[in-house]
């Protein structure tokens, strides 16, 4: 018997046909990725296997069978029972998909004990063990933050922490390592792989990276408008794709290897003034003996029409420099000088968007800051930016809900881009886009950088799309920056051991490459 | 399983096809619940008594101050003639006991008073204490410190003590319906406030808010684009709840005479007289408090629709009543 | 009054002899704040101030109109006069103590009214100031340690008071508290309130919350043989205050427990309860009905226009509504109609008069002529001025029901509130008292002289502040006249027939319109015996009521 | 949190000061006559100025308000007419009317009006939460409906209603309970708690309909949020999410609410005082302020007002423990 059994699967929110005619299954302890550009579908698909869209006013047809239960049709409490017990999901949105209220151990604990009788102590215990084994550091006492105190990629650790917490037989992941660096990103890779290895899970990744999918899984499911495309052995659809959406997708990775165009970038003039130069910033968290620096001495500068890329550990410190650059932050230590003429991508577009607000009036916030009254020209300028951003300028009127992961992350850039600012700190700009809009938006940026002489500061953990769009990069670990220089130089001749580490872990897109990476890795490890 | 979250079983938007994308205004999402739009008719329908009451009393050929001792029995305390507090052709409502005035006509009048006077000193109160409650949340330290402190100043003062010093101060002449909603708009605003500040305060690092703060509005507007909308929920919540108790405030307020001046009837006034009278004549107290409960229930169920109307998720969770959920 | 129908049960109670012993529980909204006799303003020393103070005289402790007399308390008798009734003597009975078995003497009493006239102590009624000689300039014995030269104790047991005028009505005044003895040595000013001396048949053994919640119990140096006024049945007298007034009626109907044995002071039956328990004939029969010399009137001063005019006063007078008044004050068995000034008990000197014939519900006809007389053709437009209490007395209600029917006789009233203090202080000021206004007197005794006297004697308009009660500022030189005349008599009878003709003979002038009596409605518990309801306080009696 | 305290401390004083000078100004212009009021209804106008000279009416305002600070600070001597008595600081003076020392006056009235309020504070924060949870939980039923229809009674009742049928109800008809009257804790508490019972119901149930709609409203707004999906989604039933999670929203308004109400009561429960005969705080400022009896009216002012601050003090602790993210400001 399959794990899943999905047949003609269709969901619909009022007009948008969001899934159509969706089949697959999947088999005990196998892997399915699923990939696809965003707002193709995948997410409410994700959905459709543990029943989520009940009571949301989706229409949903066809038949989801999910390790012997029919999610359609099952009553409440065969329900709750596959839910986290049987199937156990990993949501997208990391920042907000955690209870602000409670530490995060507790919310662990919570759902364990909802399927398995243990005592609170116990529970606490295993949430502990979990939160360690996705690799939070110091996992006793971070178990006892709230989410706010986490970084995005140790919240999204803790939500798979949280999935890996009941054991399931089927592990649906949506998007599980998008804020999390290369290096983070191979060891939850690897542990999801142990973990099938070992217990007989099975995995459905939802993914945009295709080289995440290429690591971890069997077979690959693109999907398209909220059709499949094509479905095959990972392998082969990688190496030889048979439809010609599949082949554009593959075109639009980035490569890591690629020595592309940046030759040619104008770059700063080393000369010109900075728009924008930190010094020695620090920014201290906690308390008493538990205080910590999350940034401890940085100093960068970025000058106009410049890029920095920024990458680094989970946790290293990365959103809270970007937010003491633009100045959300107050820094406990050193001084930002330059242009205030600044603009944020948040790092969770769910939470970035005020969710009572159309996506239109976001965007058109900073035109109206700006004394922009004519609402014609408010409108002609919105839809500009979305269509730049790749999105359909009719959305003007719609909510945050109803936008996939993706295209909310394209909002929150049309809103940054809507003032022209001089500097732009994009936290992850791009981690929750599928390849082609991920490409889009690059060159976007790029024809900015060009054109306005924007500068940026590009946190990414993806190290491809930071050498594709960066001219210098810093690397950051535990707050500091422990190598920065220009792309050719840290690319080239990584000098300090980190960098080296990350470069090594980045994943690769033939799967039995990557499986020999990952022994290698394994190997590594044991040695250590 | 069939839930409706919209309030005593609204059946709301039972259509699973919503309205086309770009034109689902707040209008929309609200005219889509049955029961909000019911409660909202009864609203307007009271309101539309109380502008029509001298064209409605000419109708019953009543007037609300004139005393009818004939229809009353004097020697037992002035309890109405007749039965059921003396309904009937005459009065349609029967009449005070003790006066004998009709009652049908110091009820259409009383609505003037008490919803005119409770809905103008409620959005005084809404206004002032969300302008407070956001200054303290948003301004900084100080700014916090002296509104919040202001507003204990504000709570400690009690009602009785300022309105006696107002009635003193400010002459006769002025329209006492004006002076009162605005005596009680200037002292009840403390609820809203601490409301709008509490909640604010939680939002107010919220990301979307921080982005805002990013685009250059003024710290005011972030307040009024970014924090009310999400704010709307309680605040219209609380807003429903605070016009019956600033019936029943105005009704104190006659009741220390320092309120709307006699013969004038209003509702609050008359259910406080009324009392006593619940087991003599029971229709006296019964039907000025039957109304005010209408009115409360009508508000609450109206607020509740407005409050959904205003949330554009909740559109869905709307439709959790509606047969659209296959799931 | 008194027990004259069914639904008073004065005397007779319900079965058996009433017997000493057990607690009679008190109900009442105002509490006992003042608990002084310097400070305390009653008719006939009040009703629980009398359980514990004795006076010279005291009031008749009898039903109807029997109670309207003035008897003998400390004293052997009402008072020798002399001649011309400025020399009042009295002497005090013997084996009188006090609650600490201490004597009671001559002296005592002496002090006893001194102490009334100390600012701190201010409060009781103004006779002895206006009466004693030199008492407009005494300052009480904390200031003044000589004393007062015109109250004379020659011996322990006698005492002679000097009045700067003839006043036969003496013996009444000397019921009032401030004829209680207070020995010097145990006074403590202000604080003695908390726990005055007694000289009556209880003692305070508790006094909670400023008079909230008293507990007498026997005093047992009382002796019964020196009273002949008070029963005293029940050993223990429980005064619970500050309930709320419907509280208060429905316990006394339920008569759960202690309730049993309840009565009130000072709570009447509302029209709303009144309306219930005349449909309940077990309810019906505990309800005592007294009557208390009081009027309700609308007073004018005709120092402000139009007032000035006695046509229009008389068109007012004719206008008035005297049923809407008195549903508006709690229907005819809570008030009476009042055509005259003078409440209708004998004692008073009652002489029926009704010099402006308005009928039940007014004469409109004859006020709009009276109008069209006095050159008002189109109307008039008048201000009348009420307080903002709920009092049923000056209160809202009465004036909407003026209003009313005023309107109907042409009038254009305009109503104009005042709070309570605001509305006393600018009704008894000269400068300020408006034109039309609701007032209210009831007697300090039940006689035609404290009724007719403060209202109407010229000499005691009260030109400075607002302590001024002659609202019509009349000062005829006739009036004043007959009044000091009337005071010299001693013969208590022969003054009240003259007090009821100079109010008839006053009532021509129209310068206030009688609107009703008062009528005491009050519910006691169902194992009241012996209930006595005197027309001089109108209220059952607390010193006569057995719970046994 | 020392500063925080401290800070708190001096917001406080300035409150109470801030406090005194308002209830002094609005006396100032109010009508009636001190002396004259105290002095008694038929007084002499040498005797009202002989009692406006020895309450020391005569100063200028400033001067009386300059001896009630001192009084504050460092006690004040009056006369009881045969003695000089001393009223220890910190002294709120003595009263007009009753010459009783304020102070000692309000020790009298305090635990009683204190017994009521927290009482009926438990009961209306344990009824309104209560209603409120079960009608999101019950949300479209028949059960939901009931609960709104109760709770909005409670609202569009005035309080001396709703008292006065429980008394007739639980007191005169069935006879359950006492007719309320106040028994002081120290002396019975089951009597106390009886006597009392009544009246914390009045007040809760005038009260709780507010939390009840507020606690439902802010659950819902909760449950539309994202978080409350991954617990769904990992089977938590839906009572443990209302519980743990939704329940966690209304947190804030109702501590910041329930302050509000709390201080207020302290002052603002007149009605029930009266009607039930209990000897509080309320009733006897509404008996000062209509006698004009500044002394007590300041006093008691004053007091209430330290309740306000202390209730919003101690709510903003709880909120700050609640929620973290907020700094205690
Ligand atoms: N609640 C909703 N109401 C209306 N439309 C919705 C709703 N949820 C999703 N959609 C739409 O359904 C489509 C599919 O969304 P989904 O979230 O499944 O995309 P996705 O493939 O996960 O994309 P991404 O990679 O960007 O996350 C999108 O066009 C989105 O706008
Ligand atoms: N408000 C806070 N309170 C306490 N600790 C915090 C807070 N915000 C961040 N931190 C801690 O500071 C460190 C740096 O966090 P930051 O969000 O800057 O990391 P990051 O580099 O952006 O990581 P990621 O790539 O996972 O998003 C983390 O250890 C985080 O737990
Ligand atoms: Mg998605
Ligand atoms: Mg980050």
């Amino acid at each position: 018997m399959s794990l899943i059994e999905v047949t003609d699967l269709s969901v619909r929110f009022d007009e948008v046909r969001a899934v159509d005619g969706v089949s697959f299954t999947l088999d005990p302890g196998a892997a399915l990725g699923v990939v696809g550009e965003s707002g193709s579908g995948k997410s409410t698909v994700a959905y459709a296997l543990l029943g989520l869209h009940r009571e949301t006013g989706a229409s949903v047809s066809g038949t989801v069978k999910v390790a012997g239960v029919d999610v359609l049709t099952a009553d409440e409490r065969e329900l709750r029972g596959l839910r986290g017990g049987k199937a156990a999901m990993v949501f997208q949105d990391p920042l907000s998909s955690l209870d602000p209220y409670y530490a995060i151990g507790d919310q662990i604990a919570e759902v364990y004990r909802v399927h398995h009788r243990v005592s609170r102590r116990a529970a606490r215990a295993r949430a502990v063990e979990v939160l360690d084994r996705v690799g939070i550091p110091d996992a006793v006492r971070r178990s006892r933050s709230r989410p706010h105190e986490f970084s995005g990629g140790m919240r999204q650790r803790a939500l798979i922490a949280m999935a890996l917490a009941c054991s399931p037989e089927l592990l649906v992941a949506d998007e599980p390592t998008t804020a999390l660096d290369v290096t983070v990103q191979a060891q939850i890779l690897d542990l999801l792989h142990e973990l099938r290895a070992e217990t007989g899970m099975g995995l459905l990744l939802v993914t945009h990276d295709v080289g995440v999918a290429a690591e971890s899984v069997d077979d690959i499911l693109v999907m398209r408008h909220g059709k499949v495309v094509e479905r095959g052995p990972v392998g082969s659809v990688l190496a030889s794709p048979r439809e010609a959406y599949t082949q554009e997708l593959l075109a639009a990775v980035p490569r890591i290897d690629a020595s592309d165009t940046s030759d040619v970038r104008p770059g700063g003039a080393e000369t010109a003034e900075p728009v924008l130069e930190a010094r020695d910033l620090r920014k201290v968290y906690g308390k008493g003996k538990q205080v910590f620096p999350a940034v401890d001495g940085v100093s960068v500068s970025v000058r106009p029409g410049e890029t920095l890329g920024v990458v680094g550990e989970s946790g290293s410190g990365k959103t809270t420099l970007g937010r003491m650059l633009v100045g959300l932050l107050t820094p406990d230590g050193g001084s930002v000088t330059g242009t205030s003429d600044v603009q944020m991508v948040f790092q969770d577009p769910a939470s970035a968007l005020n969710p009572r607000r159309s996506i239109g009036e976001s965007i058109a916030d900073p035109l109206r800051a700006r004394g922009e009254k004519d609402e014609e020209r408010i409108r002609a300028r919105v839809g500009e930016l979305l269509v730049r951003v790749g999105l359909d300028p009719t959305l003007y009127d719609r909510y945050p809900h109803e936008f996939s992961g993706g295209q909310r992350q394209r909002v929150c850039i049309a809103r940054a881009l809507a003032p022209s600012p001089r500097l732009i700190v994009c936290d992850e700009p791009v981690s929750s886009l599928d390849v082609t809009t991920q490409a889009q938006v690059l060159s976007l940026l790029d024809e900015l950088r060009r054109e306005l002489g924007l500068a940026l500061v590009f946190v990414a953990h993806d190290l491809a799309v930071v050498r594709q769009v960066s001219d210098r990069v810093a690397v950051m670990r535990r707050g500091r920056v422990v190598e920065s220089g220009t792309v050719a130089e840290v690319y080239g001749a990584p000098k300090d051991p980190y960098t080296k580490q990350l470069l090594a872990a980045v994943p690769a897109l033939d799967p039995s490459v990557a499986a020999e990476r990952r022994s290698e890795r394994k190997e590594l490890a044991e040695a250590a | 399983m069939t839930q409706s979250l919209a309030l005593l079983g609204t059946e709301a938007a039972s259509s699973s096809e919503g309205p086309a994308p770009g034109t689902r205004s707040f209008w929309r999402r609200l005219r889509a619940q049955k029961a909000a739009m019911a409660a909202g008719s009864v609203i307007a329908l009271l309101v539309l008594t109380a502008l029509a009451a001298p064209l409605l009393t000419a109708l019953a050929g009543q007037d609300p101050n004139a005393y009818h001792p004939e229809a009353v029995d004097s020697a037992a305390g002035g309890v109405p003639l007749g039965s059921f507090g003396g309904i009937g052709a005459e009065h349609w409502l029967g009449v005070e006991p003790g006066t004998g005035r009709d009652l049908f006509a110091r009820i259409v009048y009383g609505a003037r008073v008490s919803l005119g006077v409770a809905l103008f000193a409620t959005l005084v109160q809404l206004a002032i204490g969300i302008t407070l409650g956001l200054a303290a949340a948003l301004g900084g330290r100080w700014t916090d410190q002296i509104v919040s402190r202001f507003t204990d100043v504000n709570v400690a003062l009690p009602l009785m003590v300022l309105a006696l010093a107002l009635l003193a101060i400010v002459p006769q002449s002025v329209p006492r319906p004006v002076l009162i909603a605005l005596v009680m708009g200037l002292v009840g605003w403390s609820g809203v406030s601490k409301l709008v500040r509490a909640q604010a305060l939680a939002l107010k690092h919220a990301d979307h808010v921080e982005a805002a703060r990013l685009s250059g509005w003024s710290t005011w507007r972030i307040a009024r684009r970014e924090l009310l909308p999400s704010l709307a929920a309680p605040i219209i919540t609380y807003a429903a709840l605070m016009v019956p108790s600033n019936i029943s405030v105005e009704a104190a307020l006659s009741f220390l005479g320092v309120g709307i001046k006699p013969p004038t009837p209003s509702w609050g006034q008359m259910i406080t007289e009324a009392d006593t009278w619940y087991q003599t004549a029971p229709t006296y107290l019964l039907i000025p408090a039957g109304l005010l409960f209408v009115t409360v229930l009508s508000l609450t169920v109206f607020g509740e629709g407005v409050r959904l109307a205003l949330d554009p998720r909740a559109r869905t969770r709307v439709l959790r009543a509606g047969k659209g959920s296959a799931a | 009054a008194g027990p004259d129908s069914a639904d008073s049960s004065g005397g007779s109670g319900a079965g058996g002899k009433p017997q000493k012993g057990g607690t009679l529980t008190v109900l009442n909204s105002n509490p006992q704040d003042d608990f002084d006799p310097a400070r305390l303003y009653t008719s006939g020393g009040g009703n629980v101030p009398s359980l514990v103070f004795r006076t010279l005289t005291t009031r008749n402790r009898e039903d109807g109109a029997a109670g309207a007399q003035v008897v003998p308390d400390l004293a052997t008798d009402l008072g020798k006069p002399n001649k011309d009734a400025t020399v009042w003597t009295y002497t005090l009975k013997e084996g009188l103590k006090y609650e600490d078995g201490s004597p009671i003497t001559s002296a005592d009493i002496k002090y006893g009214i001194e102490r009334s006239f100390a600012a701190e102590l201010s409060g009781g009624a103004p006779y002895l100031r206006d009466w004693l000689i030199g008492g407009d300039k005494y300052q009480g014995p904390y200031k003044d340690k000589g004393g007062l030269d015109s109250i004379e104790t020659p011996d322990e047991r006698t005492i002679v008071f000097k009045l700067n005028k003839p006043e036969g009505e003496f013996p009444y005044l000397a019921t009032q508290t401030q004829f209680a003895p207070v020995p010097k040595a145990k006074d403590t000013g202000t604080k003695y309130e908390e726990h005055p001396v007694s000289s009556g048949p209880y003692k305070v053994v508790k006094n909670e919350n400023d008079g909230e919640h008293l507990v007498l119990e026997r005093n047992e140096h009382w002796d019964p043989k020196t009273d002949e006024e008070r029963k005293a049945y029940p050993d223990k007298i429980d005064v619970r205050s500050g309930l709320d007034s419907a509280v208060i009626n429905q316990r006394l109907q339920a008569g759960q427990g202690a309730d049993a044995a309840a009565v009130t002071t000072d709570t009447n039956l509302g029209p709303a309860e009144l309306a219930k328990v005349s449909g309940d004939d077990a309810l019906a029969k505990r309800v005592g009905t007294g009557h208390f010399g009081y009027t309700n009137y609308l007073a004018f001063n005709p120092k402000v226009k139009p007032f000035d005019d006695l046509k229009v006063r008389q068109a007012v007078s004719y206008a008035v509504d005297r049923t809407s008044v008195i549903n508006a004050a709690g229907g005819s068995s809570l008030a009476e109609p009042a055509t005259t000034f003078l409440p209708p008990q004998k004692s008073f000197g009652y002489t029926k008069y009704d010099h402006f014939p308005a009928g039940a519900n007014g004469d409109a006809a004859k006020a709009k002529a009276l109008l069209k007389e006095a050159g008002y053709e189109d109307g008039l437009k008048i201000t009348l001025t009420h307080s903002t209490d709920k009092d049923f007395e000056t209160s809202p209600e009465i004036a909407t029901a003026l209003q009313d029917a005023l309107q109907k006789a042409g009038f254009k009233v305009e109503l104009q509130g005042l709070e309570s203090n605001d509305y006393s202080d600018k009704t008894h000021s000269v400068k300020t008292a408006p034109g039309l206004f609701l007032g209210h007197w009831g007697a300090d005794w039940p006689s035609g002289g404290p009724f007719l006297a403060p209202i109407f004697d010229g000499r005691q308009i009260v030109k400075e502040g607002s302590g001024n009660y002659n609202h019509a500022q009349l000062n005829d030189a006739a009036v004043n006249k007959e009044i000091d005349e009337i005071n010299k008599l001693t013969d208590l009878d022969a003054a009240a027939a003259r007090w009821g003709a100079l109010d008839k003979k006053i009532g021509e002038q129209a310068l206030s319109v009688p609107l009703f009596h008062p009528v005491y409605k009050r519910l006691f518990g169902k194992d009241i015996k012996n209930v006595v309801i005197s027309d001089w306080t109108g209220v059952l009696d607390i010193s006569q009521v057995a719970v046994k | 949190m020392t500063g925080f305290l401290l800070r708190r401390i001096a917001g406080a004083l300035f409150v109470l000061f801030a406090l005194s000078i308002v209830v002094y100004a609005i006396f100032y212009v109010a009508p009636g006559d001190v002396a004259r009021i105290a002095c008694g209804p038929r007084c002499s106008t040498a005797q009202v100025d002989q009692v406006r000279e020895q309450l020391r009416l005569g100063d200028p305002v400033y001067v009386q308000y300059w001896h009630f600070l001192q009084g504050i600070v460092a006690g004040r001597d009056y006369s009881t007419g045969t003695a000089l008595a001393h009223c220890d600081a910190p002294c709120l003076g003595f009263s007009y009317q009753t010459d009783q020392q304020v102070t000692q006056l309000i020790l009298a009235k305090l635990p009683v009006t204190a017994s009521l309020v927290f009482g009926a504070f438990v009961l209306w924060i344990v009824i309104g939460v209560g209603t409120g949870v079960l009608s999101v939980w019950r949300r479209g039923r028949l059960s939901e409906r009931v609960l709104t229809w109760l709770t909005l009674t409670g609202t569009a009742t005035p309080v001396f209603v709703i008292g006065l049928l429980l008394i007739i109800v639980f007191c005169s008809t069935l006879a359950w309970l006492p007719f309320p009257q106040y028994v002081p804790f120290t002396e019975d508490p089951e009597q106390w708690m009886w006597n009392l019972l009544l009246p914390w119901f009045a007040l809760a149930l005038l009260e709780s309909a507010k939390y009840a709609r507020l606690t439902r409203s802010s659950m819902l707004e909760t449950l539309a949020d994202d978080h409350v999906r991954t617990f769904r989604a990992f089977g938590v039933s839906e009572g443990a999410i209302l519980r743990r999670h939704a329940l966690r929203g209304a947190v804030a308004p109702v501590i910041a609410l329930s302050a509000l109400d709390f201080g207020t009561m302290f002052g603002g429960a007149v009605l029930t005082e009266s009607l039930f005969g209990i000897p509080g705080l309320a009733r006897e400022l509404v008996e000062a302020v209509k006698v004009v009896d500044l002394p007590v009216v300041v006093g008691l002012v004053m007091v209430i007002g330290f309740f306000v601050v202390l209730a919003n003090t101690v709510a903003d602790v709880l909120y700050a423990v609640a929620d973290r993210r907020v700094v205690l400001a």
